[in-house]
Protein backbone atom coordinates (compact mmCIF):
# COMPACT_ATOMS: atom_id res chain seq x y z
CA UNK A 1 0.00 0.00 0.00
CA UNK A 2 1.60 3.33 -0.90
CA UNK A 3 0.21 5.49 1.17
CA UNK A 4 1.18 9.17 1.65
CA UNK A 5 1.29 10.19 5.11
CA UNK A 6 -1.73 12.47 4.65
CA UNK A 7 -3.92 9.99 3.14
CA UNK A 8 -3.02 7.81 6.38
CA UNK A 9 -4.10 10.18 8.79
CA UNK A 10 -7.40 10.97 7.13
CA UNK A 11 -8.11 7.10 7.46
CA UNK A 12 -7.68 7.10 10.82
CA UNK A 13 -9.90 9.81 11.43
CA UNK A 14 -12.85 7.99 9.43
CA UNK A 15 -11.91 4.89 11.60
CA UNK A 16 -12.61 7.11 14.95
CA UNK A 17 -15.55 8.62 13.52
CA UNK A 18 -16.65 4.86 12.43
CA UNK A 19 -16.12 3.80 16.11
CA UNK A 20 -18.02 6.75 17.45
CA UNK A 21 -21.06 5.74 15.80
CA UNK A 22 -20.63 2.20 16.29
CA UNK A 23 -20.61 2.76 20.38
CA UNK A 24 -24.20 4.06 20.60
CA UNK A 25 -25.54 0.84 18.82
CA UNK A 26 -24.01 -1.15 21.98
CA UNK A 27 -25.67 1.49 24.54
CA UNK A 28 -28.64 1.57 22.85
CA UNK A 29 -29.11 -2.45 22.33
CA UNK A 30 -28.27 -2.40 26.29
CA UNK A 31 -31.10 -0.16 26.81
CA UNK A 32 -33.24 -1.68 25.04
CA UNK A 33 -32.55 -4.90 26.82
CA UNK A 34 -33.74 -3.29 30.23
CA UNK A 35 -36.39 -1.30 29.05
CA UNK A 36 -38.24 -3.05 26.11
CA UNK A 37 -41.96 -4.97 27.20
CA UNK A 38 -41.27 -8.40 25.16
CA UNK A 39 -39.11 -10.99 24.64
CA UNK A 40 -39.00 -10.44 20.50
CA UNK A 41 -38.82 -6.39 20.49
CA UNK A 42 -35.73 -7.20 23.27
CA UNK A 43 -34.67 -9.53 20.34
CA UNK A 44 -35.23 -6.84 17.86
CA UNK A 45 -32.81 -4.20 20.28
CA UNK A 46 -30.06 -7.36 20.68
CA UNK A 47 -29.43 -7.87 16.99
CA UNK A 48 -28.91 -4.09 16.24
CA UNK A 49 -25.83 -4.16 18.78
CA UNK A 50 -24.81 -7.46 17.04
CA UNK A 51 -24.79 -6.33 13.38
CA UNK A 52 -24.55 -2.94 12.87
CA UNK A 53 -22.68 -1.90 16.27
CA UNK A 54 -19.55 -4.49 16.01
CA UNK A 55 -19.60 -3.90 12.00
CA UNK A 56 -19.33 -0.16 12.93
CA UNK A 57 -16.06 -1.32 15.12
CA UNK A 58 -14.85 -3.82 12.92
CA UNK A 59 -15.13 -0.70 10.28
CA UNK A 60 -13.27 1.44 12.22
CA UNK A 61 -10.70 -0.76 13.30
CA UNK A 62 -9.68 -2.20 9.98
CA UNK A 63 -9.38 1.42 8.29
CA UNK A 64 -6.78 2.27 10.85
CA UNK A 65 -4.96 -0.74 11.09
CA UNK A 66 -3.10 0.08 7.86
CA UNK A 67 -2.28 -3.85 7.10
CA UNK A 68 -4.24 -6.53 4.98
CA UNK A 69 -4.03 -9.41 7.80
CA UNK A 70 -5.43 -7.78 10.42
CA UNK A 71 -8.13 -6.33 8.47
CA UNK A 72 -9.09 -9.86 7.34
CA UNK A 73 -9.30 -11.06 10.70
CA UNK A 74 -11.14 -8.25 11.85
CA UNK A 75 -13.72 -9.37 9.11
CA UNK A 76 -13.53 -13.01 9.78
CA UNK A 77 -14.29 -11.83 13.55
CA UNK A 78 -17.63 -10.25 12.30
CA UNK A 79 -18.75 -12.71 9.96
CA UNK A 80 -18.40 -15.35 12.81
CA UNK A 81 -20.50 -12.84 15.25
CA UNK A 82 -23.24 -12.56 12.51
CA UNK A 83 -23.83 -15.63 11.82
CA UNK A 84 -23.61 -17.34 15.30
CA UNK A 85 -26.20 -13.97 16.32
CA UNK A 86 -28.78 -14.66 13.85
CA UNK A 87 -28.57 -18.26 14.69
CA UNK A 88 -29.15 -18.15 18.13
CA UNK A 89 -31.54 -15.43 17.87
CA UNK A 90 -33.48 -16.90 15.06
CA UNK A 91 -33.55 -20.19 17.04
CA UNK A 92 -35.43 -18.05 20.47
CA UNK A 93 -37.67 -16.81 18.21
CA UNK A 94 -38.74 -19.88 16.86
CA UNK A 95 -38.77 -21.73 20.08
CA UNK A 96 -41.13 -18.77 21.48
CA UNK A 97 -43.23 -18.99 18.49
CA UNK A 98 -43.63 -22.57 19.33
CA UNK A 99 -44.09 -21.81 23.26
CA UNK A 100 -47.44 -19.87 22.04
CA UNK A 101 -45.75 -16.59 23.47
CA UNK A 102 -47.75 -13.67 22.70
CA UNK A 103 -46.05 -10.77 20.69
CA UNK A 104 -46.77 -7.53 22.87
CA UNK A 105 -49.23 -5.10 21.64
CA UNK A 106 -50.35 -1.64 22.77
CA UNK A 107 -53.29 -1.87 24.36
CA UNK B 1 1.53 -1.83 41.71
CA UNK B 2 -2.20 -0.81 42.68
CA UNK B 3 -3.41 -3.60 40.28
CA UNK B 4 -1.71 -5.89 42.09
CA UNK B 5 -3.28 -5.05 44.96
CA UNK B 6 -6.61 -4.68 43.53
CA UNK B 7 -7.04 -8.18 41.58
CA UNK B 8 -5.07 -9.64 44.98
CA UNK B 9 -8.68 -8.10 47.21
CA UNK B 10 -10.77 -9.46 44.35
CA UNK B 11 -9.53 -12.99 44.34
CA UNK B 12 -9.68 -13.03 48.17
CA UNK B 13 -13.26 -11.67 48.24
CA UNK B 14 -13.94 -14.54 46.01
CA UNK B 15 -12.53 -17.03 47.93
CA UNK B 16 -14.58 -16.42 50.23
CA UNK B 17 -18.23 -15.67 49.19
CA UNK B 18 -17.76 -19.36 47.55
CA UNK B 19 -16.65 -21.06 50.58
CA UNK B 20 -19.44 -19.10 52.60
CA UNK B 21 -21.74 -20.50 49.66
CA UNK B 22 -20.24 -23.83 50.16
CA UNK B 23 -21.05 -24.19 53.71
CA UNK B 24 -24.50 -22.78 53.47
CA UNK B 25 -26.43 -24.14 50.87
CA UNK B 26 -27.12 -28.03 50.09
CA UNK B 27 -27.68 -28.17 46.13
CA UNK B 28 -25.01 -30.11 44.59
CA UNK B 29 -25.42 -27.79 41.61
CA UNK B 30 -24.59 -24.92 44.06
CA UNK B 31 -21.76 -26.27 45.39
CA UNK B 32 -20.16 -26.84 42.51
CA UNK B 33 -20.42 -23.50 40.69
CA UNK B 34 -19.10 -22.17 44.12
CA UNK B 35 -15.87 -24.31 44.09
CA UNK B 36 -15.76 -22.95 40.54
CA UNK B 37 -15.74 -19.72 41.73
CA UNK B 38 -13.46 -20.15 44.73
CA UNK B 39 -10.90 -21.93 42.07
CA UNK B 40 -11.30 -18.52 40.24
CA UNK B 41 -10.41 -16.60 43.19
CA UNK B 42 -6.98 -18.83 43.38
CA UNK B 43 -6.52 -18.25 40.07
CA UNK B 44 -6.47 -14.63 40.24
CA UNK B 45 -4.47 -14.33 43.03
CA UNK B 46 -1.52 -16.09 41.20
CA UNK B 47 -1.91 -14.12 38.05
CA UNK B 48 -1.69 -10.99 39.97
CA UNK B 49 1.39 -11.57 41.63
CA UNK B 50 2.64 -12.09 38.40
CA UNK B 51 1.79 -8.92 37.00
CA UNK B 52 3.78 -6.10 36.23
CA UNK B 53 3.19 -3.30 33.94
CA UNK B 54 4.49 -2.54 30.29
CA UNK B 55 7.67 -0.18 31.22
CA UNK B 56 9.10 -2.81 34.27
CA UNK B 57 9.58 -5.49 31.82
CA UNK B 58 8.67 -8.96 30.80
CA UNK B 59 6.05 -10.69 32.96
CA UNK B 60 6.92 -14.18 35.34
CA UNK B 61 5.34 -16.86 33.23
CA UNK B 62 5.74 -20.01 35.61
CA UNK B 63 2.18 -18.89 37.09
CA UNK B 64 0.86 -18.62 34.01
CA UNK B 65 1.33 -21.99 33.03
CA UNK B 66 0.38 -23.03 36.65
CA UNK B 67 -3.22 -21.05 36.01
CA UNK B 68 -3.45 -22.59 32.52
CA UNK B 69 -2.98 -25.98 33.83
CA UNK B 70 -5.43 -25.57 36.96
CA UNK B 71 -7.98 -23.65 34.48
CA UNK B 72 -7.87 -27.52 32.46
CA UNK B 73 -8.08 -29.49 35.19
CA UNK B 74 -10.95 -27.20 36.74
CA UNK B 75 -13.18 -27.80 33.55
CA UNK B 76 -12.81 -31.47 33.86
CA UNK B 77 -13.00 -32.09 37.33
CA UNK B 78 -16.08 -30.08 36.89
CA UNK B 79 -17.61 -32.12 34.20
CA UNK B 80 -17.08 -35.25 36.26
CA UNK B 81 -18.80 -33.27 39.85
CA UNK B 82 -21.94 -33.04 37.54
CA UNK B 83 -22.20 -36.01 35.92
CA UNK B 84 -21.68 -38.03 39.93
CA UNK B 85 -24.15 -35.58 41.06
CA UNK B 86 -27.01 -36.47 38.70
CA UNK B 87 -26.17 -39.60 39.05
CA UNK B 88 -27.01 -39.57 42.74
CA UNK B 89 -29.87 -37.76 42.00
CA UNK B 90 -31.23 -40.53 39.56
CA UNK B 91 -30.54 -43.32 41.59
CA UNK B 92 -30.75 -42.56 44.93
CA UNK B 93 -33.38 -39.70 45.65
CA UNK B 94 -36.81 -40.61 44.25
CA UNK B 95 -36.19 -44.30 45.36
CA UNK B 96 -34.90 -43.24 48.78
CA UNK B 97 -37.75 -41.16 49.20
CA UNK B 98 -40.15 -43.92 48.16
CA UNK B 99 -38.44 -46.38 50.68
CA UNK B 100 -39.15 -44.19 53.67
CA UNK B 101 -42.65 -43.52 53.02
CA UNK B 102 -42.90 -46.93 52.49
CA UNK B 103 -41.12 -47.65 55.77
CA UNK B 104 -43.24 -45.29 57.66
CA UNK B 105 -46.60 -46.18 56.71
CA UNK B 106 -46.17 -50.05 58.42
CA UNK B 107 -44.28 -48.45 61.63
CA UNK B 108 -47.45 -46.00 62.19
CA UNK B 109 -50.24 -48.63 61.16
CA UNK B 110 -48.92 -50.90 64.03
CA UNK B 111 -48.98 -48.28 66.54
CA UNK C 1 -2.10 8.85 31.02
CA UNK C 2 -3.22 5.27 29.69
CA UNK C 3 -2.18 3.64 32.93
CA UNK C 4 -5.47 5.70 35.08
CA UNK C 5 -7.67 4.79 32.39
CA UNK C 6 -6.72 0.99 32.75
CA UNK C 7 -6.74 1.56 36.68
CA UNK C 8 -10.20 3.07 35.60
CA UNK C 9 -11.37 0.18 33.75
CA UNK C 10 -10.03 -2.43 36.35
CA UNK C 11 -12.12 -0.57 38.95
CA UNK C 12 -15.47 -0.96 37.07
CA UNK C 13 -13.81 -4.75 36.16
CA UNK C 14 -13.78 -5.87 39.51
CA UNK C 15 -17.21 -4.33 40.87
CA UNK C 16 -19.01 -5.76 37.88
CA UNK C 17 -17.03 -9.18 38.64
CA UNK C 18 -17.83 -9.08 42.68
CA UNK C 19 -21.84 -7.96 42.01
CA UNK C 20 -21.93 -10.80 39.26
CA UNK C 21 -20.73 -13.63 41.50
CA UNK C 22 -22.78 -12.15 44.89
CA UNK C 23 -25.62 -12.28 42.75
CA UNK C 24 -24.89 -15.64 41.67
CA UNK C 25 -23.80 -17.62 44.82
CA UNK C 26 -26.77 -16.18 46.27
CA UNK C 27 -30.08 -16.13 43.46
CA UNK C 28 -33.02 -18.87 44.25
CA UNK C 29 -32.90 -20.06 40.64
CA UNK C 30 -30.19 -22.39 39.88
CA UNK C 31 -30.81 -21.71 36.37
CA UNK C 32 -30.45 -18.08 36.73
CA UNK C 33 -27.48 -19.11 38.99
CA UNK C 34 -25.72 -20.44 35.56
CA UNK C 35 -26.52 -17.91 33.22
CA UNK C 36 -24.69 -15.69 35.62
CA UNK C 37 -22.14 -17.80 35.98
CA UNK C 38 -21.48 -17.47 32.33
CA UNK C 39 -21.29 -13.70 32.25
CA UNK C 40 -19.02 -14.55 34.94
CA UNK C 41 -16.42 -16.08 32.74
CA UNK C 42 -16.71 -13.70 30.15
CA UNK C 43 -15.75 -11.32 32.76
CA UNK C 44 -13.11 -13.09 34.00
CA UNK C 45 -11.53 -13.38 30.06
CA UNK C 46 -11.34 -9.82 29.95
CA UNK C 47 -9.67 -9.88 33.97
CA UNK C 48 -6.65 -11.86 32.26
CA UNK C 49 -6.22 -9.89 29.39
CA UNK C 50 -6.15 -6.64 31.78
CA UNK C 51 -2.80 -8.67 33.54
CA UNK C 52 -1.25 -9.47 30.19
CA UNK C 53 -2.13 -13.26 30.31
CA UNK C 54 -3.34 -13.64 26.78
CA UNK C 55 -2.76 -17.42 26.44
CA UNK C 56 -4.85 -17.51 30.03
CA UNK C 57 -7.28 -15.73 28.29
CA UNK C 58 -7.50 -17.73 25.43
CA UNK C 59 -8.14 -21.12 27.96
CA UNK C 60 -10.76 -19.12 29.81
CA UNK C 61 -12.54 -18.38 26.72
CA UNK C 62 -12.08 -21.28 25.08
CA UNK C 63 -13.22 -23.49 28.29
CA UNK C 64 -14.82 -21.22 30.51
CA UNK C 65 -16.99 -19.25 29.26
CA UNK C 66 -17.73 -21.60 25.83
CA UNK C 67 -17.80 -25.18 27.70
CA UNK C 68 -18.49 -24.94 31.05
CA UNK C 69 -22.06 -23.13 30.21
CA UNK C 70 -23.56 -26.30 28.09
CA UNK C 71 -22.50 -28.62 30.71
CA UNK C 72 -24.06 -26.87 33.47
CA UNK C 73 -27.27 -26.17 31.38
CA UNK C 74 -27.42 -30.20 29.93
CA UNK C 75 -26.70 -31.39 34.05
CA UNK C 76 -29.55 -28.75 34.94
CA UNK C 77 -32.14 -30.05 32.46
CA UNK C 78 -30.93 -34.08 33.74
CA UNK C 79 -31.49 -32.71 37.24
CA UNK C 80 -34.88 -31.08 36.87
CA UNK C 81 -35.97 -34.05 34.68
CA UNK C 82 -35.52 -36.79 37.45
CA UNK C 83 -36.77 -34.44 40.03
CA UNK C 84 -40.13 -34.66 38.78
CA UNK C 85 -40.32 -38.22 38.71
CA UNK C 86 -39.48 -39.31 35.14
CA UNK C 87 -37.39 -41.42 33.97
CA UNK C 88 -34.76 -40.50 31.94
CA UNK C 89 -36.21 -40.96 28.47
CA UNK C 90 -32.92 -42.65 26.98
CA UNK C 91 -32.42 -44.56 29.65
CA UNK C 92 -32.26 -48.84 29.22
CA UNK C 93 -35.43 -49.97 30.69
CA UNK C 94 -37.55 -47.11 29.56
CA UNK C 95 -36.67 -47.56 26.30
CA UNK C 96 -37.67 -51.71 27.04
CA UNK C 97 -40.74 -50.36 28.57
CA UNK C 98 -41.38 -48.22 25.35
CA UNK C 99 -40.62 -50.83 22.89
CA UNK C 100 -43.20 -53.27 25.11
CA UNK C 101 -45.97 -50.53 24.82
CA UNK C 102 -45.70 -49.64 21.21
CA UNK C 103 -45.63 -53.85 20.55
CA UNK C 104 -48.93 -54.21 22.61
CA UNK C 105 -50.53 -51.57 20.78
CA UNK C 106 -49.38 -52.34 17.29
CA UNK D 1 -0.68 2.29 22.85
CA UNK D 2 -3.38 4.56 22.15
CA UNK D 3 -5.62 6.43 24.92
CA UNK D 4 -8.59 6.92 22.95
CA UNK D 5 -9.70 3.33 22.18
CA UNK D 6 -9.07 2.74 25.99
CA UNK D 7 -11.34 4.71 26.72
CA UNK D 8 -13.76 3.67 24.22
CA UNK D 9 -13.30 0.51 25.94
CA UNK D 10 -14.32 1.64 29.33
CA UNK D 11 -17.24 3.25 27.51
CA UNK D 12 -18.44 -0.59 26.30
CA UNK D 13 -18.16 -1.59 30.26
CA UNK D 14 -20.96 -0.15 31.71
CA UNK D 15 -22.86 -1.60 28.96
CA UNK D 16 -22.35 -4.91 30.30
CA UNK D 17 -22.72 -3.85 34.09
CA UNK D 18 -26.08 -2.65 33.24
CA UNK D 19 -27.39 -5.57 31.30
CA UNK D 20 -27.00 -7.56 34.11
CA UNK D 21 -30.38 -6.20 35.51
CA UNK D 22 -32.18 -8.30 32.82
CA UNK D 23 -30.27 -11.61 34.16
CA UNK D 24 -31.69 -10.75 37.32
CA UNK D 25 -35.25 -9.72 36.90
CA UNK D 26 -36.08 -11.67 33.79
CA UNK D 27 -39.50 -12.99 33.02
CA UNK D 28 -38.60 -16.04 30.89
CA UNK D 29 -35.01 -18.02 30.76
CA UNK D 30 -34.81 -17.01 27.15
CA UNK D 31 -34.04 -13.01 28.42
CA UNK D 32 -31.68 -14.40 30.40
CA UNK D 33 -29.94 -15.97 27.26
CA UNK D 34 -30.08 -13.13 25.47
CA UNK D 35 -29.03 -10.80 27.59
CA UNK D 36 -25.83 -13.45 28.05
CA UNK D 37 -25.08 -13.22 24.25
CA UNK D 38 -25.05 -9.80 24.08
CA UNK D 39 -22.19 -9.70 26.89
CA UNK D 40 -20.34 -11.84 24.15
CA UNK D 41 -20.84 -9.28 22.00
CA UNK D 42 -19.73 -6.71 23.74
CA UNK D 43 -17.12 -8.83 25.36
CA UNK D 44 -15.73 -9.21 21.66
CA UNK D 45 -16.21 -5.51 21.11
CA UNK D 46 -13.93 -4.68 24.23
CA UNK D 47 -11.31 -7.11 23.42
CA UNK D 48 -11.16 -5.72 19.63
CA UNK D 49 -10.98 -2.47 21.35
CA UNK D 50 -8.26 -3.21 23.94
CA UNK D 51 -6.18 -4.47 21.09
CA UNK D 52 -5.27 -1.41 19.75
CA UNK D 53 -5.43 0.01 23.18
CA UNK D 54 -3.15 -2.16 24.83
CA UNK D 55 -0.73 -2.40 21.44
CA UNK D 56 -1.33 -6.25 21.62
CA UNK D 57 -2.17 -8.55 18.82
CA UNK D 58 -2.90 -11.45 20.24
CA UNK D 59 -6.25 -10.09 21.43
CA UNK D 60 -7.47 -10.49 18.17
CA UNK D 61 -7.39 -14.13 18.35
CA UNK D 62 -9.19 -14.37 21.70
CA UNK D 63 -12.34 -12.47 19.98
CA UNK D 64 -11.83 -14.87 17.95
CA UNK D 65 -12.34 -17.77 19.76
CA UNK D 66 -15.60 -15.95 21.42
CA UNK D 67 -17.56 -15.55 18.76
CA UNK D 68 -16.65 -18.99 17.91
CA UNK D 69 -18.24 -19.79 20.95
CA UNK D 70 -20.99 -17.39 21.75
CA UNK D 71 -22.95 -19.16 20.06
CA UNK D 72 -22.74 -22.73 21.60
CA UNK D 73 -24.26 -21.89 25.06
CA UNK D 74 -27.45 -20.75 23.70
CA UNK D 75 -27.98 -23.18 21.27
CA UNK D 76 -27.86 -25.59 23.79
CA UNK D 77 -29.80 -23.55 25.78
CA UNK D 78 -32.67 -23.64 23.01
CA UNK D 79 -32.18 -27.41 22.17
CA UNK D 80 -31.78 -28.66 25.28
CA UNK D 81 -33.55 -26.36 28.52
CA UNK D 82 -36.12 -24.72 26.53
CA UNK D 83 -37.30 -26.47 23.51
CA UNK D 84 -36.90 -29.82 25.62
CA UNK D 85 -39.04 -28.75 28.56
CA UNK D 86 -41.98 -29.31 26.53
CA UNK D 87 -41.18 -31.50 24.22
CA UNK D 88 -42.07 -34.14 27.24
CA UNK D 89 -45.43 -33.57 27.83
CA UNK D 90 -46.80 -36.51 26.32
CA UNK D 91 -46.08 -34.98 22.37
CA UNK D 92 -48.31 -31.89 23.03
CA UNK D 93 -46.62 -29.44 20.71
CA UNK D 94 -47.47 -26.51 23.45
Amino acid sequence: MAATKETMEILYNCGTLFIILGLPFFLSGTVGLIRFPDIYTRLHALTKADNVGLGCIVCGLALQSGSWAVTAKLLLIWLLVLVASSASCHLIARSAMQKNIEPWTRS
Amino acid sequence: MITTLLYSMTGLLLFAMGLFTLFIHSHPLRKILAVNVMSTGVFLIMVATAYKPMPLGNIDPVPHAMVLTGIVVSVSVTALALLLACRVQETSNLDLLERKKQARIPEESRR
Amino acid sequence: MIYSILTLFDIILILTMLWLAWCLLNTEDIFKAVVLFISFGLLMALAWVRMRAPDVALAEAALGAGLTGPLFLSALRRMNRTRKGERRLDSDENREKEHKANQEQG
Amino acid sequence: MSWMHTIFALILLPAIATGMFRILRGPTAADRMMTAQLFGTCGVAILLLLSTGMGNPVLLDIALVFALLAALATITFVRRTWHGSNKRNHGNPL
